[in-house]
């Protein structure tokens, strides 16, 4: 790199990218910085779960049986949660759990992006032909009740995490497809778009380069929302008996076999729940402050 | 302006018809699709180095012109000669590098420039597409550029909102001339902005074209503007053009009504004598569902039969200009 | 403040009087101060105009007074009277009464101004409804729909009985803009505030549509205030015209004078940048620089940066001061720069 | 015009269905188990038995031609015989049906009644408690898993304060000859307000639990649209008439406000008509939803094929009345 | 008075001849009564049936009690039964569809009326246990099912049995009342006379933990499938108790004889040594059911109760292992489906802690039944399943599931021996001989552990105290003809 700089640029300027300005005006949103810090703390418990979990979450002691969590009679402060119908830690395996959660969340979220994105800016932009085909796509998909569709891909793929994962990226990615189709839509009849094709730049460029740095923030707020969506869907999945194998835990999972033991040991279900619910909620409020924070138009 | 030099640009018959609602479903479930015909057979030429001006109202078709001729539409018929070369079917390769010579400035400043890209890449985006200049070259022409449209080398690494409204159009400008082109279309490149920028933009595009020999094809709703820049004007109305000729013969004496109620219709500051009001009446009609005969039948004063069933052709009047109406002399 | 009057405004008190105006939104980047210190006086059946460019506080003025400034802004300081009353001090029901009946208000942008999801015929007979005394106790609901009816012939709209029950969108841009002159009138209100009439629409339809309006002030014998950053408009409709420049009014007067002999350094400077068809070889002289933020300036004349007369006695807050019968200017080197 | 709208909505439904038969029956003919198999699985049987059966089924035919004749006779509206109650396929979805009806048309009347006055109280009183208060339960709404959330409330009304039962749809005392087959409204036809009573105490908890989520979503949509209108120069001009401000608010305002809040309420009414097995198994509401999730666990293709055109039918469907809602809200829009 | 029955599943149809699920037996068995029926204690006796006598090896003729009306009002004659019984053998008999409870009837080859009161059924070949399976028929109305077609009785009944249907609210509930004209049912089995209970009603819940709420609530009196941990819950209240039945289902997980590693008996015995019953059916089942050492119920016929008990022992496990060539133990895979999940959770981690460390894999039963057909691949490891026995005799578990290639082998055992014991058992009409054959086979079977023999789960429920005179039966139907509340 010897290239002389030879026009001096000040450097706070050069920061001050929309980009740069959205991150700052959400690190100065409170509300949703704690958000971020929750979600981001669920990450690392994800990460750090053979460190941080008391116990291994797969020792089966059936002498703990439903065990009641540490502050009830016949609970232990080793056990904080207290223990599932094998007499497993139930903390230990909410902490284990939230691998299956932020895995398949992120994962799915990330491929239906990618795929919707490119799939988006393909019928947005080319019109025609490659609309049509993706938007009748698109209808057919949106016509299949969400579940149903994953639950059908499932019994044709059987279990497991990668096949979850497939099962809900199959249609996830229409959600980010018809975002990105409908800002294309809009954006391909802005000028800027127009000028760049009267100085003689390529559809590629004017797809990769103009168009979609510009509509990535929407895709992000959206992705964030679904992200929130997916682990209910996975969690749901689980409940309904279609998700991880065994004995890996999944929240969902864990509130289905829970649910048997629900009128007095009620702590088997109502902790995997509430674990689901914090992290979904703390998504969900990340993501509104994201909102908030690209897109101004929408803060309210 | 020499009558016998081959203009720069050429237009015959063009037209730009666009077609709303041909969705094959739409097709099958309503009714057949709509046919805007925003240009209707228009002929004018631009000689090297003159600025026409083209006026008219809202709508009438002066944006579709002005894309067609640059090819950023393509035109439904008609033909387009630039520079002596015939350019209405030129291949797409072949027309990305003509691109280097026609360049357009947009009207609005804002949705113009990329608001995601700094200034830097936005002047030097088309330096780079057509591999005109070194990457290490590419910021000192920048840099001139900017500085010729009156910004400065530090504003590189700005984005588009850390700018007021005429310095955008200012970057757009850059942006358009960086090619050295040698015709440029203006699209109202003035009307959203303040009127004390207004003036400045003007004076700007006014200096440019004297040093670099610019051609310009400047469209405005501003009649005011447009009597200042333009050598000659054209009067665009529902996708015709009505009238065109020198700048001064048509507005001291235009010929058309139209072009009469619309210099009476200017409010002046001037004390003075006043221009009789030429008062229309009506609205403008759909473009839709354009009135047949003289399309300005519906809202002329002078409206005859005649006018209702045929429609005029632009025709040599007195003087130099060309107009397109029935009236011997209105 | 003492005004000296004009001919058109002698012997007469002012309809509306503002004093002092300061009106504030609070932003992200602070606290923009949109109007600084405005006096204006709106006399009986004139037409005042206001003139300035976009974002110099024309709009906001007028908001103040029919207290329908957008949130979070708010009138923070000085003093209103219309008619008698005291407009900051009204309530909510005050302001109900108020509205509509005496002082009425078009729009810019008429396509934005109509509710789209209303028929004409409902937008006007809600106005009628609320304010009308002397509609008959039966058959209201027809007695307003026969007046609006009226107010739509009024304006010129064609064949208004059977477009009456139309939706906006139905109608083009300056049919739009006379419906909602009519229902502005519709209660024959003692001021109008035109809020750029015009800019939306094409110069022959802008020419129908101030013609109207000048028309129905002289029938209705009501004032107008025709809010424009148009010159020329200003010089064929208005009687008096005040210039404001960042929020404060810098110069003001009759209308004619105002414009053959402007005193302020940026009038002067506004006038000279209009391209006239007239003198097609006059040069259009740009004004360098832009409008300044309005967020925390004070202390300083605020065409400062602009000017080519600044000085550094034009570093403080300046007075309007009278500059001739009836012409106020906001500029202490008014002599010099003359010259 | 509309009836030639309706006609497009039809011509539009052709592709879609036809895509979604293809996908069903793709999805079905890859998936490994044999419906046969778990049929006969409970009383476990011979090969022959199992043989036969295939034949009846005409599962012993290449699944090409099974396609073949399933389109065949779905034209014709006969979606065959579904395997495990060896009844028609149209009858054993219909009797499921009302249930399913019954429970959506609830929660979204439950969503919208909560969510249409919130938003727009939340839009009017922006930043103050109730705003917060809103923004807040609508978050927590939309971050509830339904399944969960239906256990707990179950144990909390149902077991712990004995309000309500915990499952099932009325209490079979109450007969109530079918009108409507919504036995709500059923009940009330028939003079028969304690079966109504009853019927409304079995809905209360389901509808609850599909509604809070769908009334979060509505709440932030009805909110963001209000703020935009509230913010429009039409609201301006109109509180500039001097009219009430309960017009300006619930006339002028809402009218428009109103159109974004249908199409969401469209697209998940859409997905709760085919997306509320979790809370029918958790609540043991007869519905269709648990039948076609049974239906795909023991491979009865039939009715998985069916179920899910009618699906694609409604979402169609839905979206249509959706757009009829803007027209009437919106005359801008046309159809 | 009015008897609720919380109930796991709905009928999939009403028509006896039209389904093959329990549960939608257990439903129309209270509306339908068959030639023979089975005491709580499942000893076959008489129904619509006086008697019946075996005249050869592949005759039966059954006597048909006289003054048996179906709920229409109409006398059942001998012509009723050829009918019901031809439409089940018959292919295509049910308009056009071929009953799927076909084979149940075994080699049935005719029925016929040898006079008004007796109806002669003849074999194809000798099949011991054709009065066993018979209470598992019920008998149709020939006029009433030529009347309505075969369509028209999934959803109407006309029945012999003490209810008649009222309405079936599809998924809800099913109500049913008391036939007045019954004839009182088996007289083997007293009290005989009308119902008890005016009303009957299934209600469907499916949903475990709200079955027993509403057991618990009071709005319904019993419930089927009570989840063994809710007894405690059930016990606890002062309205309610626990009754229990052994069941007729062995529980086993199927070891793959044929592959690495268990195709070596050692590894095999390993497994049975890894786990320890005892705790799990003490702690996740709590006590309800009985540990087996081999294929059969202790009630079922021929059961042989002398067969040793492979001890829980760990240690001797890996001992094993290491001697059968495996000193650090095997990986393996445990499919199962998800009902038994738990429970499965549960032995694959004792059979890790001995070192045959097992993945369980939750596949859905529909898939592992084909991976685990006899004509399959034999990819699998261990298979957690289990087989009913509703007959109680082994010709209906043993022969499928343990000989070589038959239906239900899934453990693709093949032992000449117990091959030929089996056989001989089939055709051996005297049945103490034939039990000493079935025996045999049993300690083979035990000795060459093809399996991991688990247990017999007791089926529970919850009953109201509410409820006298019912009682649960191992055959997990709910007759409800005897019950009454209070
Ligand atoms: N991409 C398009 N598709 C369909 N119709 C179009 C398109 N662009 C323009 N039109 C229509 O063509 C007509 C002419 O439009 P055009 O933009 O050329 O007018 P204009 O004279 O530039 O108006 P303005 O002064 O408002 O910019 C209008 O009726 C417009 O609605
Ligand atoms: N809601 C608001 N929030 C913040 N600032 C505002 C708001 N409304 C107006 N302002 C500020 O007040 C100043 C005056 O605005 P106003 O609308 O009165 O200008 P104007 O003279 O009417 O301009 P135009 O000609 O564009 O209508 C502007 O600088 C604007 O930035
Ligand atoms: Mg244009
Ligand atoms: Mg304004």
């Amino acid at each position: 790199m010897s290239i002389a700089v030879r026009v001096p640029v000040m450097t706070a300027e050069r920061i001050e990218t929309p980009t740069w300005q959205s991150l700052r005006r959400f690190a100065a949103d409170r509300f949703s910085m704690v958000a971020a810090i929750v979600v981001l703390a669920f990450v690392l418990m994800a990460v750090l779960a053979p460190w941080l979990a008391p116990h291994d979450p797969y020792e089966t002691d059936l002498l703990r049986r439903l065990q009641a969590p540490a502050w009830m009679e016949g609970g232990e402060w080793s056990y904080l949660l207290g223990c599932d119908a094998l007499g497993r830690d139930i903390l230990s395996r909410i902490i284990y759990g939230s691998q299956v959660s932020i895995t398949i969340g992120l994962a799915v979220v990330l491929i239906a992006t990618v795929i919707g994105t490119v799939l988006g800016l393909a019928a947005g932009y080319m019109r025609g032909w490659v609309d049509i085909g993706i938007s009748r796509l698109v209808d057919i998909l949106l016509g299949f009740p969400y579940l149903i569709f994953a639950i059908a891909l499932m019994a044709m793929m059987g279990p497991g995490l990668q096949n979850i994962i497939l099962a809900l990226v199959y249609k996830e990615w229409v959600v980010p497809a018809r975002v990105v189709r409908g800002e294309v839509l809009a954006a391909r009849e802005m000028e800027y778009v127009e000028a760049a094709r009267a100085v003689g730049a390529p559809r590629l460029h004017i797809m990769f380069r103009e168009i979609l740095p510009n509509i990535l923030s929407p895709v992000i707020v959206v992705s964030t929302i679904r992200m929130a969506h997916v682990i209910i869907l996975e969690a749901s999945l689980s409940f309904l008996g279609i998700g991880v194998q065994p004995p890996t835990a999944s929240w969902g999972s864990m509130v289905a076999d829970g649910r048997a033991f629900i009128l007095d040991a009620w702590w088997v279900c109502t902790f995997p729940g509430i674990a689901i619910l914090f992290l979904v909620l703390s998504i969900n409020v990340a993501s509104q402050g994201l909102r908030d924070a690209f897109d101004p138009k929408f803060s309210d | 302006m020499n009558e016998t030099q081959s203009p720069l640009l050429d237009v015959r018959n063009l037209e730009k018809v666009y077609h709303l609602n041909s969705g094959l479903l739409q097709r099958i479930a309503r009714q057949p699709a709509l046919n805007l015909r925003a240009v209707d057979k228009v002929s004018f030429s631009v000689n090297a180095g003159e600025t026409l001006g083209l006026i008219g109202e809202s709508g009438c078709g002066k944006s579709t012109l002005a894309r067609t001729v640059l090819r950023l539409h393509e035109p439904t018929s008609g033909s387009i000669t630039f520079d002596g070369r015939d350019i209405t079917k030129l291949p797409h390769r072949e027309m990305t590098a003509l691109r280097r010579r026609m360049q357009i400035i947009f009207q609005d400043p804002y949705a113009s420039l990329n608001p995601r890209k700094s200034v830097e890449e936005i002047v030097g985006l088309p330096l780079s597409l057509h591999r005109i200049a070194q990457r290490s070259e590419i910021r000192d022409r920048v840099v001139a550029m900017l500085e010729s449209v009156g910004l400065k080398s530090s504003h590189l690494g700005r984005f588009p909102h850390q700018f007021s409204g005429g310095q955008r159009q200012r970057i757009g400008i850059a942006r358009a001339l960086i090619l050295n082109p040698s015709f440029v279309v203006c699209d109202e490149p003035v009307s959203a902005l303040d009127v004390s920028v207004q003036a400045q933009i003007i004076a700007l595009l006014g200096s440019l074209k004297r040093e670099l020999g610019l051609t310009y094809l400047f469209i405005s709703h501003d009649i005011g503007v447009i009597g200042h820049v333009s050598d000659r004007i054209a009067v665009m109305y529902l996708g015709d053009i009505v009238e065109i000729g020198p700048a001064r013969e048509l507005l001291r004496a235009p010929q058309h009504p139209y072009t009469r109620a619309l210099l009476s219709a200017v409010p002046q500051i001037d004390a003075g004598p006043k221009r009789e009001r030429v008062k229309l009446s009506g609205d403008l009609p759909s473009p839709l569902a354009p009135p047949p005969g003289c399309k300005f039948h519906t809202r002329c004063p002078f409206a005859v039969e005649r006018c209702r069933q045929e429609t005029p052709a632009l025709r040599k009047v007195a003087g130099q200009g060309m107009v397109a109406c029935h009236l011997e002399q209105a | 403040m003492h005004s000296t009057r004009s001919s058109v405004t002698e012997m007469s008190t002012p309809l509306l009087s503002i004093r002092g105006l300061k009106t504030c939104f609070p932003t992200r980047a602070g606290l923009v101060t949109a109007v600084d210190g405005v006096d204006l006086d709106v006399y009986p059946g004139e037409c005042l105009g206001i003139v300035g460019e976009s974002g110099s506080g024309k709009s906001v003025t007028f908001a103040s007074v029919i207290g329908l400034v957008r949130s979070p802004g708010y009138v923070a300081d000085g003093s209103m009277q219309f008619d008698g009353i005291d407009l900051r001090g009204l309530n909510a029901d005050g302001w109900r009464t108020l509205r509509g009946r005496d002082i009425a208000m078009t729009m810019q942008d008429a396509l934005t101004a109509l509710n789209p999801a209303l028929t004409v015929a409902e937008q006007i007979e809600e106005v009628l409804l609320a304010h009308a005394t002397d509609l008959p106790r039966r058959g209201r609901r027809d007695a307003a729909r026969a007046r609006a009816i009226e107010m739509l012939r009024l304006v010129g709209i064609p064949a208004p009985d059977k477009r009456i029950d139309d939706y906006p969108h139905q109608f083009s841009g300056g049919m739009r803009q006379r419906i909602m002159i009519a229902i502005a009138l519709s209660c024959r209100p003692k001021l109008l505030i035109a809020d750029e009439p015009t800019t939306a629409l094409d110069v022959t339809i802008q020419a129908q549509v101030l013609d109207l309006i000048s028309d129905l002030r002289r029938e209705l014998g009501m004032s107008v205030v025709l809010i424009t950053h148009d010159l020329g408009i200003v010089a064929e409709h208005t009687d008096r015209v005040a210039v404001m420049y960042a929020g404060q009014i810098v110069e003001a007067g009759v209308t004619r004078e105002l414009i053959d002999r402007p005193r302020h350094p940026y009038t002067r400077g506004l006038i000279g940048l209009i391209p006239r068809l007239s003198d097609l070889d006059a040069p259009i002289k740009p004004i360098e620089g832009q409008v300044p933020e309005l967020i925390g300036l004070g202390g300083t004349c605020r065409f400062y940066d602009r000017c080519d007369f600044r000085a550094s006695r034009c570093r403080t807050d300046i007075p309007m001061e009278a500059a001739g019968l009836d012409h106020q200017v906001r500029c202490v080197r008014v002599e010099e720069s003359l010259q | 015009m509309k009836p030639l709208a309706l006609v497009g909505r039809i011509a539009q439904l052709v592709p879609v269905l036809l895509g979604v038969s293809v996908i069903v029956f793709v999805m079905m003919a890859l998936t490994p188990g044999d419906p046969v198999e778990i049929m006969l699985a409970d009383q476990q049987a011979t090969p022959q038995q199992v043989q036969a059966m295939r034949h009846d089924m005409g599962l012993d035919r290449p699944a090409l031609e099974r396609f073949g004749v399933f389109l065949g006779n779905a034209l014709t509206g006969n979606f065959g015989l579904s395997f495990f109650h060896r009844r028609p396929v149209a009858e054993v979805i219909a009797e499921r049906l009302p249930a399913t009806v019954e429970l959506t048309l609830a929660a979204l009347l439950l969503a919208i009644a909560i969510s249409v006055p919130l938003g727009v109280v939340a839009a009017v009183k922006k930043n103050k408690l109730v705003d917060r208060l809103a923004a807040l339960g609508s978050l927590f709404g939309i971050s509830l898993p339904g399944f969960w959330f239906g256990i707990i409330l179950i144990i909390l009304f149902a077991v712990h304060l004995k309000l309500l039962p915990v499952s099932g749809r009325m209490e079979f005392a109450c007969e109530v000859p079918a009108i409507t087959t919504l036995v709500t409204i059923d009940s009330l036809l028939r003079g028969r307000p304690d079966c109504f009573a009853n019927a409304l105490s079995h809905l209360i908890l389901p509808a609850l639990t599909l509604a809070l989520p769908m009334a979060a979503v509505l709440t932030r949509v009805q909110r963001a649209a209000m703020l935009e209108v509230l913010r429009s120069d039409y609201i301006v001009f109109a509180q500039a008439k001097g009219i009430s401000r309960r017009r300006v608010l619930w006339r002028h305002a809402l009218k428009n406000a109103l159109v974004p809040t249908v199409t969401v309420a469209a697209i998940e009414t859409g997905s709760l008509l085919g997306g509320n097995m979790v809370v029918e198994t958790v609540f043991g509401w007869p519905g269709l939803g648990r039948l076609v999730v049974e239906s795909i666990f023991v491979r009865n293709y039939p009715l998985v094929q069916a179920a899910v055109l009618f699906y694609a039918v409604t979402y169609v469907l839905l979206n249509f009345i959706a757009d009829v809602l803007y027209t009437m809200l919106n005359p801008r829009v046309r159809l | 008075s009015e008897l609720r029955v919380g109930f796991t599943l709905d009928a999939l149809t009403l028509d006896p001849a039209n389904h093959r699920k329990r549960e939608t037996e257990t439903i129309i068995r209270n509306i339908y009564d068959g030639l023979l029926t089975r005491d709580a204690k499942m000893k076959v006796v008489s129904e619509l049936a006086e008697s019946w006598t075996q005249v050869d090896p592949l005759t039966y003729d059954f006597k048909i009690r006289k003054g048996v009306t179906f709920h229409d009002g109409s006398a059942m004659t001998a012509d009723d039964i050829v009918f019901t019984f031809e439409r089940l053998t018959k292919d295509g008999a049910m308009g056009g569809q071929t009953s799927p409870r076909k084979d149940l009837v075994g080699p049935v080859k005719a029925i016929s009326k040898v006079d008004d009161q007796t109806v002669r059924f003849t074999l194809s070949e000798p099949w011991p246990i054709l009065p066993a399976m018979l209470p598992v028929q019920e008998v149709v109305s020939k006029a009433f099912t030529e009347k309505v077609g075969s369509q028209g009785l999934a959803t109407q009944t006309n029945g012999t049995g003490p209810f008649k249907l009222v309405e079936w609210r599809k998924g809800d509930s099913i109500i049913l009342q008391r036939y007045d004209g019954y004839y009182g049912g088996a007289t083997d089995i007293p009290p005989v006379g009308k119902a008890c209970v005016d009303r009957a009603i299934f209600k469907i819940i499916p949903e475990n933990a709200s079955r027993v709420a509403a057991l618990l609530a009071g709005e319904v009196d019993i419930i089927n499938e009570l989840p063994p941990y809710d007894m405690k819950k059930v016990e606890a209240s002062a309205n309610t108790k626990v009754m229990k039945v052994n069941g007729t289902r062995t529980f086993f997980v199927a070891l793959n004889n044929t592959k690495k590693p268990f195709d070596d008996v050692r590894v095999r015995k390993a497994a049975n040594m890894a786990v320890n019953k005892a705790l799990i059916i003490e702690k996740v089942l709590l006590g309800t059911a009985e540990p087996l050492n081999g294929v059969m119920s202790p009630d079922a016929f021929g059961y042989n109760p002398n067969l040793p008990a492979y001890p829980f022992d760990p240690e001797g496990a890996k001992k094993l292992l290491t001697e059968a060539g495996y000193p650090n133990g095997v990986d393996v895979t445990l499919d199962t489906e998800g009902a038994f999940k738990e429970m499965v959770e549960a032995v694959a981690a004792m059979l890790t802690k001995a070192n045959i460390r097992a993945k369980v894999n939750v596949v859905e039963g529909s898939t592992l039944r084909a991976k685990w057909l006899p004509t399959s691949e034999k990819t699998g490891d261990m298979y957690f399943t289990s087989w009913g026995n509703g007959s109680l005799d082994p010709a209906d578990i043993f022969v499928p599931t343990l000989r070589t290639g038959d239906r239900g082998n899934s453990a693709f055992y093949s032992n000449k021996e117990v091959d030929a014991l089996l056989d001989a058992a089939n055709v051996e009409l005297d049945q103490t001989k034939r039990a000493d054959l079935y025996k045999k086979a049993q300690v083979i079977v035990n000795k060459d552990a093809p399996w991991m023999f688990l247990w017999l789960p007791q089926d529970i429920y919850g009953v109201s105290k509410r409820v006298s005179g019912w009682e649960p039966s191992a055959d997990s139907r709910i007759n409800l003809h005897d019950a009454c509340v209070k």
